[in-house]
């Protein structure tokens, strides 16, 4: 492992130092932008970590409000029990075990039919969750009165990103985020070269869903209540992918861009047209689609291909480029 | 001949449906041999292939690598045992260049490699089966016949006992077709052990120790090319009953 | 009892066979994955609603307009919003994602518009509430006549793709779009076609479950989803599978309502669903993938 | 009656096809050698409308222009294509498949009869005609794939590598075929690897390289031609 | 191609600036208006709630007020500045619009979202900023600590407890007239306001000795109950009890009148007070029971009503609207009699009560209101509490299902 090499020392350092400067934000700016910022945060987390399994393997999964509402919901069940961070341990734990058994039972399905599963499993969860409150617990909606403040979840969810970042920058560099690679190119050869296929995506999917879970763990308490409709709400699925699409969800850092013009663009649009949001939202929408078709991704990687390759081919002579 | 027996597969049974692709195959392939399996189009050797690489599960019968049973192992675990193939249809990941297309060969091997050491060890695969020059070009931009050089590299890069060729030879012109002998050839010198299904009979005869005939899923002749092309049956199969 | 739970199943699940159908056709022969699809089906209950409300027509005599103007309409939105994107996409993979994202905006056009025309409220309608009498189970006659129209839609066309030169060209665009040019197919023609004609038919859905069900602008989404799910637990483009995954649906949920829990009809709906898949991802009828 | 002039092909900047010149007549068998990636398949697509040409490219049949009609139209012009891996319709019936063929609407008129000279050419699909094309053999396949192009009663046919996978006796029996399509008066253009049993059954062959054409002769002419037969005919062959 | 690539960048420049354009915008004005702001669900499964009981109070409220000339503030004039937002059903999107209205557009006063849930949320950032939170759709049985807990906060629905008794109690004297047996079939949606309902309804029935035959929930989302109703027909209950939605009521009353289920008393909702009720069903509506009920011979209700439907072209429901239009004519005369702007004053006023509304002399949060009511001749009457003024006679046993045209 390469971890005392500039190559890597460098971009994490420079990370380390922007994540620094951006956790002093809450004193410069007021509650608003804050609450703008946590939107922002919590988008890159459960984007990124989207990307993270979907950007390679090319699956569509719309399962992200489960492992966001199932992080939610432990905290509307154990918020009052335990302290805080004990039950994020919780959460997590909640979320990996949901998301191992999913991953071992669906990964096999391809194209839609995952995204159509992901998209049924969301509602099924739901409807579960609903069935077992009703029936067992008679208790539906619960209330999280914790004092955990707006910009106490800033800094969680920030910490959580600079974690899923540097998590995923290792990946990058690692067999197993080779492996994935390979898989999403083809997924018959990965599997003739020795890697356990199901093992990999299973492990990246778990992944995946620990870091939405503990998004919704952290997003909970701003909420004070809580039931399943809130905490599997199907749209944050889809805008999470759509972020991630937008921004380009085969980089690391993406969907990124993606998720900060849309957040904001989505800020501004319901801020100034709350009557013809939709509308605005529809027509913004396609026109992204119509003008961007490699997301914000593919448009720097247009402009930006004739020099790279000169640069390439003069360093292939030399050096033999990287992985990376 | 050395006589150590390397594989060995009985009983083999695999049905679509209720088509049977392969009816009850039995036959040892020997250590540092190379073994053709023919037969018309549609006779199951594919199907063979793939149910001893694990790309399909067998309804039946038993595949046995140096003593050890690999039937119905996951793909990986049979890569894992020392088998490594190529794919009738070219399989390069393309959007990899051709260091990262023989890493993906070295990364997940037995004894893997990883990192500087696997780089370089790519790069002088690279070099041995002839691409050293296009070392960074993606793989999905090589001629055919580059992508079918870059698929036996990454198999080699696993370092088999066993090394599948399905149709390796096809569609190759037959300048490439010599260049592709030749390089077969060099691999069984260096003591791999080799299947192949092939339909090009310049290669069958001029590689193949021994062949073994397929027709409708099952065995229908077993010996030296020789042997087995002049076999009364294997003609019927393969030319029709007119030329018997 | 046990009756009265399936017949009652059959009229819930010919609902959404008939709305999943045209979802079918445009999913299946199109290759638009129409994630507005349920937006179009509730336009068509509110003009069914204005009609009835507002200018006196009763819906089943609506049709006869709405049919040939949805058809249209989503011809329109073929020609303009998705022949761009069929033109550009490299592979089925692309189309699809596009598909999708382009239809995820057209959902908020239309959610949008028909917000600022009708406001959030609930709407609903009385129109053929009778009550009927058949094999000793009673249901509305407006059930009754969706069934109906599920029964001889899905049939009907199930004979039209296998049985006429049209049908089969259909067929053809769906399994292979490329070859199918190479026959004289006007494949561009054919997609803007099926997509049409799906969008007629989602019309004919809308129109007819604004007879029984209480509906808002929000309401499509649930739409989509019931469609997709019966679609690909149907098999893809299969307008017969469509049909019996909606019955085995409706009778599901049924049955678990009247021997479990009525709290369990959309969970058993997902479980179904989700088993289907599981065992059998090419859906009921539909064929593995080559 | 086939005419091609100028004919350029381009993916991206990489050209697959330069200037090409050629010629196939009513009742001939005209073959294309070339080894992988010299163009072959791009000339046949090109023809048929699948991949786009440059602007000065002119592709005539019988003096009606091919140029620039989409693919759907180059079929009711009179040419039809069987491409490479045979792109029938492996969920459809044969039948069904056949019908197709005659979609066009220059063909259904007399789609009984062309039924009938399919049945006759490829005798082992009339025992076939409501089985999945998917579950034949590749050899059957090929023969799905070449009478559902000869349903459409076209004036040309384009065959790409249509021995690729098929076993020599079936090779033979579909180059038998080929050869009983020409006495009907149809052009046929065939891009092989095959070059031994090809260029035995054509009339006439170009040899095509990079893109170019790099000679034509007569298939008897390319046969002995030493440079040809070193290229394309093997050496020491069976 | 280099046309297109222009025009990329160019449209992406024309957002850039747009974004940073419209962001100028949020700045506060000069005080020559009051500023009111909204966050409410326009959009998702939220808005036909809101569009029904609350959107259209809050806009006549407004549009009064201003016709007039705006609040009598002191010695001024101040018309209503609105701004507004759709928090499109989700909870996040509705804190982040009542931070964005205390913080950016910096409003006088904020009126309240629609429902439990989006209440809930916004209820801690309003009572952190010092708004007071005039909850006018929650129904929750925690509504008594919550108002402690944010001491500025009105709960103006109440608790789902006190619906779910007063109709008990209603139904236990039915039962000691005898004109009731003692059996009851409950379905409850599977949701928030169902479970609280059905949890405090069985409590409550159970305690007065009546026999729940059927006690289930149904998925929220699901309009199909007709099974539900057939097997309910079988039990042989008087009286029939549905905690549902809007959609899931006009569903069991269809089918109930369809399979000619028709029990002594039919109560269903929330639903049935609502305008879409009458209008479905028509004659049919006739003796069904549910929550809420209007005084509507009273004058000033009548006027109201009157008024409602000039304005939104529809009635208002029978219980939210009520309570709403009493709480914003509540908070009229807080900001009137306070005689300023300032925050403090006006919470102090509605702290205090005695306002002159619809519903009498009222405090934001009084449970003045009927919490059972029946159509009757076109009107949602109020039933109980029975000892209320006006209180109406239950037209029983309800009349049998009219054929539908």
């Amino acid at each position: 492992m390469s971890i005392l090499k500039p190559d890597f020392i460098k971009p994490v350092g420079l990370g380390a130092l922007i994540f620094a400067a951006l956790a002093f934000l809450p004193s410069l700016v007021d509650s608003y932008y804050m609450s703008l910022a946590i939107s922002v945060v919590s988008f890159a987390v459960l984007a990124t970590a989207w990307s993270m399994f979907s950007g390679p393997t090319r699956y569509i999964s719309l399962a992200t409000v489960v492992f966001f509402g199932i992080g939610a919901y432990t905290v509307a069940v154990l918020g009052e029990v335990l302290p805080f961070p004990l039950v994020l341990v919780c959460a997590g734990l909640a979320g990996t075990m949901i998301a191992l058994l999913v991953g071992f039972s669906t990964l096999r399905l391809a194209g839609v039919y995952f995204v159509i599963f992901t998209f049924g499993l969301t509602e099924l969860v739901r409807q579960v969750v609903s069935w077992y409150e009703v029936n067992v617990t008679r208790e539906m909606g619960r209330y999280v009165f914790l004092d955990i403040t707006q910009n106490d979840i800033y800094w969680q969810l920030l910490a959580l990103f600079a974690v899923l970042l540097l998590t995923g920058f290792i990946l990058g560099r690692s067999r197993l985020g080779f492996a994935l690679r390979i898989i999403g190119e083809d997924e018959t050869v990965a599997k003739h070269c020795g890697i356990d296929v199901t093992r990999v995506k299973v492990a990246l999917f778990v992944l995946s869903a620990l870091f939405m879970t503990l998004t919704g763990a952290i997003m909970a308490p701003r909420w004070t209540y809580i039931d399943p409709v809130i905490a599997f709400n199907p749209m944050l699925s889809f805008q999470v992918v759509i972020m991630a699409l937008l921004g380009g969800p085969r980089r690391l850092l993406g969907p990124l861009l993606g998720v900060i013009p849309l957040t904001l663009l989505f800020e501004v649009l319901t801020a100034s047209f709350p009557n013809h949001f939709s509308i605005l939202l529809g027509c913004v929408f396609m026109v992204i689609v119509y003008l961007l078709p490699g997301g914000v991704v593919g448009l720097y990687e247009k402009y930006r291909a004739p020099k790279k390759r000169v640069l390439a081919t003069d360093q292939n002579a030399k050096t033999g480029g990287s992985t990376a | 001949m050395n006589t150590e027996i390397l594989l060995s597969i009985s009983g083999l049974h695999k049905a679509f449906g209720g088509l049977i692709a392969v009816n009850q195959m039995q036959f040892d392939v020997h250590q540092g041999e190379i073994l053709g399996l023919l037969g018309p189009n549609g006779s199951g050797k594919t199907t063979v292939m793939n149910l001893i690489s694990g790309a399909l599960q067998a309804n039946d019968g038993k595949v046995v690598i140096s003593g050890k049973d690999i039937t119905n192992l996951p793909a990986h675990k049979i890569s894992h045992s020392g088998i490594a193939r190529t794919f009738q249809l070219v399989r390069v990941l393309p959007d990899l260049d051709c260091v990262e297309n023989i890493e993906a060969g070295l990364a997940y091997r037995t004894k893997p490699l990883w990192g500087d050491a696997a780089h370089g060890a790519a790069l002088e695969l690279l070099d041995r089966i002839g691409l050293a020059k296009q070392a960074h070009t993606p793989a999905g931009d090589l001629t055919y016949i580059d992508q079918k050089r870059l698929e036996l590299g990454r198999a080699l890069a696993l370092q088999p006992k066993l090394l599948l060729l399905d149709e390796w030879l096809a569609g190759l012109n037959p300048s490439e077709l010599q260049d592709g002998i030749a390089l077969v050839r060099k691999l069984k010198i260096e003591g791999l052990t080799i299947i192949m299904v092939e339909h090009v009979m310049d290669a069958i005869r001029s590689l193949c120790d021994r062949c073994v005939v397929m027709n409708a899923g099952a065995k229908i002749a077993d010996g030296t090319p020789d042997e087995v092309l002049s076999d009364p049956e294997v003609v019927r199969a393969y030319l029709g009953d007119s030329h018997a | 009892m046990f009756s009265y739970a399936v017949f009652s199943g059959i009229t819930l699940g010919g609902m959404y066979a008939l709305v999943a159908m045209g979802l079918t056709l445009q999913y299946g022969v199109s290759r638009i994955m129409n994630l507005a699809y349920g937006e179009l089906v509730i336009v068509a209950s509110f003009i069914a609603f204005v009609f009835m409300t507002s200018l006196g027509i009763n819906p089943l005599v609506g049709l006869l307009i709405i049919i040939p103007a949805s058809f249209a309409l989503n011809w329109v939105i073929y020609r303009i919003l998705l022949t761009p994107l069929v033109a550009r996409a490299k592979n089925r993979g692309m189309l699809e994602v596009d598909s999708i994202l382009a239809t995820f905006g057209l959902l908020f056009i239309v959610q949008g518009v028909l917000l600022v025309w009708f406001g959030g409220n609930y709407y609903s309608y009385d129109f053929l509430n009778n009550a009927v009498d058949i094999f000793g189970a009673t249901i509305a006659a407006n059930r009754l006549v969706a069934l109906g129209f599920a029964v001889v839609i899905g049939l009907g066309f199930y004979l039209i793709l296998t049985r006429t030169r049209m049908g089969t060209a259909l067929r053809a665009v769906a399994v292979d779009p490329t070859s199918a040019r190479l026959v004289a197919i006007d494949v561009n023609f054919a997609s803007c076609f099926a997509f049409a004609l799906g969008g007629a038919m989602a019309a004919v859905g809308g129109v007819l479950v604004s007879m029984f069900l209480t509906f808002s602008t929000s309401m499509g989404v649930v739409f989509t989803m019931k469609a997709l799910i019966v679609v690909i637990m149907g098999g893809v483009g299969n307008m017969l599978g469509a049909l019996i995954a909606g019955l085995i649906l409706g009778v599901a949920e049924s049955l678990v309502a009247t021997y479990i829990d009525p709290g369990l009809t959309i969970a058993v709906t997902y479980v179904i669903f989700l088993l289907v898949l599981l065992i059998k991802p090419s859906g009921l009828f539909g064929r593995a993938a080559s | 009656m086939l005419d091609i002039k100028k004919l350029s092909v381009s993916y991206g900047k990489h050209a697959a096809l330069r200037e090409v010149d050629l010629t196939v007549d009513r009742g001939e068998i005209v073959v294309m050698l070339g080894a992988n990636g010299a163009g072959k398949s791009s000339l046949l697509k090109a023809c048929a409308g699948l991949v786009p040409a440059h602007e000065d490219t002119r592709i005539t049949l019988s003096g009606s222009e091919l140029t620039e009609l989409s693919a759907h139209k180059i079929v009711e012009a009179g040419l039809a294509l069987v491409p490479e891996g045979r792109g029938i319709f492996g969920e459809l019936t044969v039948r069904e498949n056949l019908a197709l063929g005659a979609f066009a609407k220059r063909a259904r008129e007399a789609e009984k009869q062309n039924l009938e000279r399919v049945i006759d050419l490829f005798p082992k699909l009339a025992e076939r005609l409501d089985q999945a094309a998917r579950t034949m053999s590749g050899g059957e396949q090929q023969m799905v794939a070449i009478g559902r192009a000869l349903m459409s009663n076209p004036d040309i046919l384009l065959l790409d590598e249509p021995s690729l996978g098929l076993s020599p006796i079936m090779t033979g029996e579909l180059f038998k075929a080929l050869a009983a399509i020409r006495k009907t008066g149809v052009g046929v253009l065939l891009v092989e690897q095959n070059a031994h049993q090809s260029l035995a059954i054509s009339d006439r062959g170009y040899l095509i390289e990079n893109g170019a054409i790099t000679g034509q002769d007569t298939a008897k002419a390319l046969q002995s031609d030493p440079a040809v037969q070193k290229a394309f005919l093997g050496l020491g062959a069976a | 191609m280099h046309i297109s690539a222009k025009l990329r960048l160019a449209t992406i420049a024309a957002a850039t600036t747009a974004v940073m354009s419209t962001a100028t915008l949020f700045g506060a004005n000069a005080q020559e208006t009051y500023r009111i702001g909204y966050a409410i669900s326009k959009t998702g499964p939220a808005a036909p709630g809101a569009a029904t009981s609350t959107i259209p109070n809050y806009e006549m409220w407004v549009k009064e007020i201003n016709d007039a000339g705006g609040l009598q503030v002191g010695d001024k004039k101040l018309p209503i500045e609105v701004v507004e937002y759709d928090d499109r059903s989700s909870s996040e999107e509705a804190v982040r619009a009542i931070e964005r209205l205390i913080n950016q557009d910096k409003v006088d006063f904020i009126l309240s979202p629609w429902g439990t849930g989006l209440n809930l949320a916004v209820a801690p950032i309003l009572d952190r900023a010092g708004y007071a939170h005039l909850a006018g759709t929650a129904v929750t049985d925690k509504a008594p600590q919550l108002a402690k807990r944010w001491t500025n906060s009105y709960w103006l629905l109440g608790t789902g407890e006190q619906y779910a008794v007063e109709l008990a109690k209603f139904l236990e004297g039915l039962k000691a007239e005898g004109k009731i047996n003692d059996k009851v079939a409950m379905i409850a949606v599977a949701d928030g306001f169902g479970i609280e309902l059905s949890k405090a309804g069985r409590e409550a029935l159970e305690d007065r000795d009546f026999d729940l035959v059927y006690d289930k929930t149904y998925p929220l989302g699901s309009q199909d109950l007709a099974t539900i109703v057939n097997d309910i027909k079988a039990l042989g209950a008087d009286t029939f009890v549905a905690f549902s939605y809007p959609p899931g009521t006009l569903g069991l009353t269809e089918q109930s009148r369809v399979l000619g289920f028709n029990p002594k008393v039919f109560y269903a909702g929330v639903g049935t007070a609502f305008p879409l009720y009458k209008n479905r069903f028509g004659d049919n509506a006739e003796g069904v029971v549910s929550l809420g009920g209007a005084s509507e011979d009273a004058p000033k209700i009548a006027d109201y009503i009157k008024r409602h439907v000039e304005f939104a072209e529809r009635e208002p429901d029978r219980w939210a609207s009520i309570v709403n239009w009493a709480t914003l004519q509540s908070l009229q005369q807080a900001i009137e009699r306070a005689g300023t702007t300032d925050r403090e004053a006006i919470n102090a006023e509605l702290a205090k009560g005695g306002f002159d509304t619809i519903l009498g002399t009222y405090k934001p949060g009084d449970q003045t209101f009927w919490q059972v009511g029946q159509w009757q001749d076109g009107k949602f009457v109020g039933l109980a509490p029975t000892d209320m003024e006006g209180a109406a006679e239950l037209v029983f046993p309800k009349p049998e299902w009219k054929a539908a045209q």
